[in-house]
């Protein structure tokens, strides 16, 4: 008998969760398994509803879920965990702590995602690497929507990174918000108007587009050190041809793969954990131009 | 009055019990106990503010800074809760800051005769800051066991939350239509000028409204972080908008003057019957969209016609 | 003429007015007005569009503040700040604009913010009860359970008078009561005013119709521009005085001499056997070039239907509409104001205004392709024309430029006539289109409607003033449910034939 | 006219023309050449949108859609680039596809007499459901270098995205307050009644009205894809909110009948020095969020106060 999963998407319309889709889609597939998507368009009521109805539909054997708000979904993943359904956890953290990527259930059989705060460290790790050697390395750090606590733990990470570091500065802040460009390019448009002086941006790949188009724009390509979070297309096209300095890799098609691959498992009895997908890839997933060879893009951006 | 005449008054509701007729007796899963009563504690939040924002509608008002109220409240209520570990105290205080910021509202929009669309959205920006602010930017949770029982608890089968939206309907509905007050909101909404006239104390009759509303909207906040154990500040309006859609798609005139809260409780229960049954069904999420909107595209037609007939 | 009131020398003033001024921006609708109105009495308003009647009734009312002066309540200064003050002293009062709520019943209307309560809620049949046993007592009867909204004109009207009857007030306002009744209804009223009078109730009442005034006041203020001219005992008064004291010059003729129409002058009009089902039925007749045709009829009987219908806003379900020859088929207003159709409907706020815009953007309204080009709309033109029609239509206004919510009632429907007279029609339908315009300006449009058609022009005028009738028409038609009831010309036209087909069946 | 007279009647130009001043005095980087050309590129896709959407509010109407629309229409535009490299073709077809949807609004809207408000927000969902489809979920790019012309060219040192805004806008302007059409406009959102009574054809104005903003939503959302040289479906519902917000603070009166859109660009530019003088004196934003709800309520409150003093 073919396995029913349910896949709760926190947007369906979302590029990066669409290419972990057809990942998942291929190794369900290649073990006989079918998978029905739901979409709560960024709407946590929403998705609440929909693993409630997934749970009450009796058809499921198994919910991948890729939380809105994460912390908000335990008490109705602890009732499906109750009703036999096993769980994976995908990119979002499902409780409370945004430093690990262990579930934080009892019995939610494996958890795919990077930490944020995680990523926050890789971010600051590659930042002291652009800073080799400047005592005076001045940062912008570009938050996607500054003030919620996925890019609180973030920040965290990378704080925690730099501060041990005297000379690194962060000298102005902006907000790029997640969706496409559009942020990145205002805030850095912004950021060069106070005249500061600058040598490295960090922030979300969707943002460092941004930052790139207006370092064209300004004919200042090169001369400030772009370090991406993502790992799309454009960042290591940027990576490859020196425009950007670095990037943290993101996975969304080996995430999408690991958690389908989870989900096999954990139907066959088999609890696999936390999983983070960058400590399977090439240096953890920091790339720069000497290795940046060893990766391919996993989405577009 | 035959059935005709009925069905064109009760336009919204024939449509949403045909609805659920149709879903009842072609989709397995759907008329189950568990599925009714999942689906009627998913919709308390939302009847529980939305039957007040029919009242602030019919007034001649809207509120857009629910979704913030929602969001602000139960983190003040859990800043409560952590500190005195007494749920009823963080309730009341819940309650009592949704008072305020509705009170807030009322000051703007009838003392100093801001639109109530561009104040309350003005006022979300404020009230969303005001939950990082008391949140310490992250997650809150209860410290005590008896706060997930505010929406958790069963009587008979059904939840607290579904028996709160129950009695919260109730109450909005008796307001509405058996007391004065209830009369009032129609006459402001109608006509502020005659209203105003007839000796109406207008501004007052708006201020009530809005500050009914906070306090919902901050109850609805609460249940739902009881619901879901914890509460982080956001800037989401998903909230306001889902309520905004059960009252307009229940036929309730954003001109004002007009409406009723049995037609916004129809359409919230319309909206959720669609989305349950997209889910049951396991519609592709992208013909999903498509298909409701053209369902609401239709059911409003058919309704706002049948209401057109009726005069 | 004037009513004997036996306590008038006695009576006590309720309200005095001392000094009062009152101005809008530049405008200085109150200047230093001392008026005292007596407990029990009628006490009229008269005095030209925007002499500043209605807002004293308002400022009474506590819909305006007093810029200045003082309001004394029974001796007692009183500072009146919201309508609510005065509604719980007792003061109420139907305004000039309807000011009712379109989608609420009847019942809800007339007891808006007065509802009965049993404990802590409304109770539907003790409120319902108490406006059936109002309109018992007053004698005037509406369906408790319509909305509103559907209702005619005259029956909203009667809605409002309701509404202040309702109340246990001590003092009403009636700000042009009568300009959307018919004249039955209009002696109900008086009746009825006069029996609120004699259990004491003090009756502000404001009209144009001088005759009613002279008829009905215990005593008469005189206003003009904002200035108190003379209060009188009505006994003292007389028509001619009271325009006299109005305009400052003597009266004249009302009606203008109505040149007769030639027999064989051309039709322009006809409409045969025209049906609008529930509305009204087989209505057939002509109208030639350079003819006033008056409809007359009771209120609901169906002429704005059949205006409208001519009009070209409702499509007949029978019958045929030839204008100048031309069988109208498919018939549109546009189509209509193209052919040199023009329309006054009856109700210049639902109908007519766009309340918030100037002057100048609603009277060229219809006709802006006269004045538009691919360059767009030449604004110019537009406004040397809209002057020079305000000018033929003696608007009184501070600018052409201006909002026309801030115009008097009677000026607002001028308005109307100015925006009619825009287009040069060889067809004007005018639905009341002198309700609530003072004399002087009734004078004026009756002038118009006299050179329209001496210039050739073709004009239908529905009027429930049988005066107004009789002076104007060459030709009258009488409508009464909805059908035909009679056609009368020359000697044939008099009250008396007009009423006896207004009542047959 | 007097100086107070004038600030009066120009209440909301006069608050941003101040908060301009205020900023260049004491905010370094804000009077740059360079800060001034980036907040009038920034604006670009918003006056575009809000031009129209302010006559389609002083229609008496709504549109939600136009987010919808804004992501659509480069997702088809560049399908069309995509397959042939043709950028003026692809152009013109994802302005073509805004007219189209505009039309289905128009139809709705005032066809089957659905109330705007709903319909636009019904016709949302569908026209998002489209731009998933036609994307199949992933971001697009263009093929051309020529694409990233649109809006990126520089004419004097300003980029083709604000010549095509400023355009707009005066477009906007002359329609609304110089032609036929505009009265008709104004009279149809004033009173509707009395506008069909003056021979206007409602139904024609509104559906125009909801045509013309159809297209600019959708040249908005090509210059903004053009500008980051990308597209990508979404749900996002923030660009109907920013344009609104511009609308309404503006001072356009949602009841229809009332507004200009001057009013609407000088709010837009309100709300931009705000956000440009936050990020340039780097306010932390969880007091931007305060300070701007703040910031909105007084100048809305002193805007409508000199609006009612004016009579
Ligand atoms: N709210 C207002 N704003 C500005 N001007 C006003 C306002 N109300 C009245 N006016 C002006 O005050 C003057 C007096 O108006 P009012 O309505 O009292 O006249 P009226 O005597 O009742 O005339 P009518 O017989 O036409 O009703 C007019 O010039 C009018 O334009
Ligand atoms: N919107 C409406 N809905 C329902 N009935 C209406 C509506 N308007 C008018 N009527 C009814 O239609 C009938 C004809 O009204 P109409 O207005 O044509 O009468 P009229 O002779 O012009 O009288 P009036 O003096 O009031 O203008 C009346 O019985 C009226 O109550
Ligand atoms: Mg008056
Ligand atoms: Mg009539």
């Amino acid at each position: 008998l073919a396995k029913e999963v349910a896949y709760l998407s926190a947007s369906s319309a979302n590029t990066w969760l669409a290419a972990s889709v057809r990942e998942m889609e291929a190794v369900a597939n290649a073990n006989g398994i079918n998978i029905t998507e739901f979409d709560a368009q960024f709407d946590p009521a929403k998705q609440t509803a929909q693993l409630q109805d997934a749970i009450a539909s009796g058809k499921y054997d198994g919910i991948v879920v890729c939380a809105i708000y994460g912390v908000g979904l335990i008490p109705d993943i602890e009732s499906a965990i109750a009703a036999g359904i096993e769980i994976v956890v995908l990119n979002q953290v499902v409780g409370p702590d945004l430093t690990t990527s262990d579930p934080q259930v009892d019995g939610i059989a494996a958890s795919v995602l990077a930490a944020p705060y995680r990523s926050g460290t890789r971010h600051g790790n590659l930042t002291v690497k652009a800073c080799e050697g400047d005592d005076n390395c001045e940062v912008v750090f570009i938050y996607g929507i500054k003030g919620i606590p996925l890019d609180d733990a973030i920040r965290q990470g990378f704080d925690d990174v730099i501060s041990n570091h005297s000379n690194i500065k962060v000298v102005a802040e902006g907000e790029g918000k997640y969706l496409g460009p559009d942020g990145g390019i205002a805030a850095t448009q912004d950021i060069l108007s106070t005249g500061k002086s600058f040598d490295v941006m960090v922030g979300a790949d969707q943002s460092m587009q941004g930052a790139a188009i207006v370092l064209a724009d300004e004919g200042m390509t090169g001369k400030v050190k772009l370090i991406g979070l993502g790992g799309s297309a454009p960042a290591i096209k940027g990576i490859a041809d020196g425009s950007w300095f670095a990037g943290v890799f993101g996975a969304p098609g080996t995430e999408g793969r690991l958690a389908m691959e989870s989900m096999v498992d954990a139907l066959n009895g088999t609890d696999r954990g936390g999983i983070d997908p960058l400590s399977s890839i090439p240096d953890e997933g920091l790339m720069t131009t000497d290795n940046i060879s060893k990766f391919t893009a996993e989405w577009d951006g | 009055m035959n059935i005709i005449e009925l069905s064109r008054k009760y336009g919204i509701a024939v449509i949403t019990i045909s609805l659920f007729l149709i879903l009842a007796l072609t989709t397995e899963g759907f008329f189950t106990e568990r599925n009714i009563r999942n689906l009627l504690d998913q919709q308390s939040t939302i009847l529980i503010a939305a039957s007040f924002m029919t009242i602030v509608i019919i007034s001649g008002n809207f509120d857009i800074s629910i979704s913030a109220i929602f969001v602000v409240a139960p983190l003040f209520a859990l800043n409560i809760e952590n500190a005195t570990g007494n749920v009823l105290l963080s309730v009341f205080g819940g309650v009592g800051l949704g008072i305020i910021l509705g009170a807030f509202n009322a000051i703007v929009v009838t003392y100093f005769k801001v639109n109530s669309f561009i104040a309350t959205l003005a006022t979300s920006f404020m009230f969303f800051g005001f939950g990082y602010l008391i949140s310490d930017r992250s997650l809150m949770r209860p410290v005590t066991d008896t706060y997930q029982q505010i929406a958790r608890t069963k009587f008979f089968d059904i939840t607290s939350a579904t028996w709160i939206a129950l009695i919260t309907v109730i109450i909005a509905s008796i307001l509405l239509t058996r007391t004065r007050f209830g009369r009032n909101v129609f006459a402001t909404g109608g006509n502020q000028e005659a209203a105003r006239l007839a000796g109406i104390n207008v501004p007052m009759v708006q201020a009530t409204t809005f500050i009914l509303l906070g306090a919902s909207a901050a109850l609805a906040g609460i249940v739902n972080s009881s619901r879901s154990i914890s509460a982080q500040p956001s800037d989401d309006f998903s909230f306001v908008f889902s309520v905004l859609t059960a009252v307009i798609v229940g036929g309730t005139s954003i001109m004002g003057g007009k409406g009723a809260i049995w037609r916004t409780v129809a359409a919230a229960f319309f909206l959720a019957f669609m989305n349950n049954g997209f889910n049951l069904l396991q519609v592709d999420p992208l013909w999903q969209r498509i298909i409701l909107g053209l369902v609401i595209v239709i059911a409003v037609a058919l309704d706002s016609w049948s209401q057109r007939k009726n005069v | 003429m004037g009513r004997l009131n036996i306590n008038q020398k006695t009576a006590e003033a309720l309200i005095s007015f001392k000094n009062v001024s009152k101005s809008f921006g530049a405008t200085k609708a109150l200047i230093n007005c001392n008026i005292d109105f007596k407990m029990g009495e009628i006490h009229s308003l008269v005095g030209e569009n925007g002499a500043g009647k209605s807002t004293l009734g308002k400022i009474i009312l506590g819909a305006y503040k007093l810029d200045s002066g003082q309001m004394l309540i029974e001796g007692k200064e009183s500072q009146i700040n919201s309508p609510v003050q005065s509604v719980n002293l007792g003061l109420v009062g139907i305004s000039q604009e309807l000011s009712l709520l379109p989608s609420r019943t009847v019942v809800d209307n007339i007891a808006m913010g007065r509802e009965l309560t049993s404990g802590f809620f409304v109770s539907s049949k003790k409120t319902k009860e108490k406006v059936l046993s109002v309109m018992n007592r007053f004698n005037l009867f509406l369906n408790p359970d319509s909305i509103v909204g559907s209702l005619s004109v005259a029956e909203q009207q009667k809605v409002e008078i309701l509404r202040a009857l309702n109340s246990n007030a001590r003092l009403i306002v009636f700000d042009e009561p009568t300009a959307r009744l018919a004249s039955n209804e209009t002696e109900q009223l008086h009746f009825l005013v006069n029996s609120l009078a004699k259990t004491g109730t003090t009756i502000i009442y404001i009209s144009h119709f001088l005759e009613e005034v002279l008829s009905i006041s215990d005593r008469i203020s005189l206003l003009r521009n904002g200035q108190l001219i003379r209060t009188n005992i009505a006994k003292k008064e007389t028509k001619k005085s009271l325009i006299e004291g109005m305009t400052g010059k003597e009266e004249g003729n009302l009606f203008p001499k109505i040149k007769p129409v030639s027999k064989n002058s051309e039709t322009i009009l006809q409409v045969s056997n025209l049906t609008r089902k529930n509305e009204f039925e087989k209505i057939s007749f002509e109208i030639k070039r350079g003819e006033i045709v008056g409809l007359s009829g009771l209120v609901g009987s169906g002429r704005s239907e059949l205006a409208l219908t001519i009009f070209g806003d409702k499509k007949p379900d029978k019958g045929k509409i030839n204008f100048y020859g031309k069988e109208i088929k498919n018939n549109s207003i546009n189509k209509s104001i193209d052919m040199g159709i023009a329309m006054v409907p009856e109700s210049r706020r639902t109908q007519g205004l766009i309340l918030a815009r100037s002057l100048i953007e609603n009277i060229s309204l219809p006709y802006l392709k006269k004045f538009s080009s691919i360059y767009g709309v030449n604004k110019k033109k537009e406004k040397v024309d809209v002057i020079e029609a305000c000018n033929k239509t003696t608007v009184k206004h501070n600018g052409v430029d201006f909002e026309v919510q801030y115009l008097s009632g009677g000026n607002q429907q001028k308005i109307l006539f100015a925006k009619a007279a825009m287009g040069k029609p060889r067809l004007l339908i005018a639905d009341e289109p002198t309700r609530g315009v003072d004399i002087g300006a009734k004078k004026s449009i009756y002038e118009l409607i006299a050179k329209l058609s001496d210039v050739g022009e073709s004009v239908l005028l529905i009027s429930s003033e049988i005066e107004e009738i009789i002076g104007m028409s060459n030709r009258v038609l009488v409508m009464s449910r909805g059908k035909l009831s009679a056609e009368l010309e020359g000697s044939a036209i008099n009250k008396k034939t007009i009423m006896e087909a207004t009542f047959k069946n």
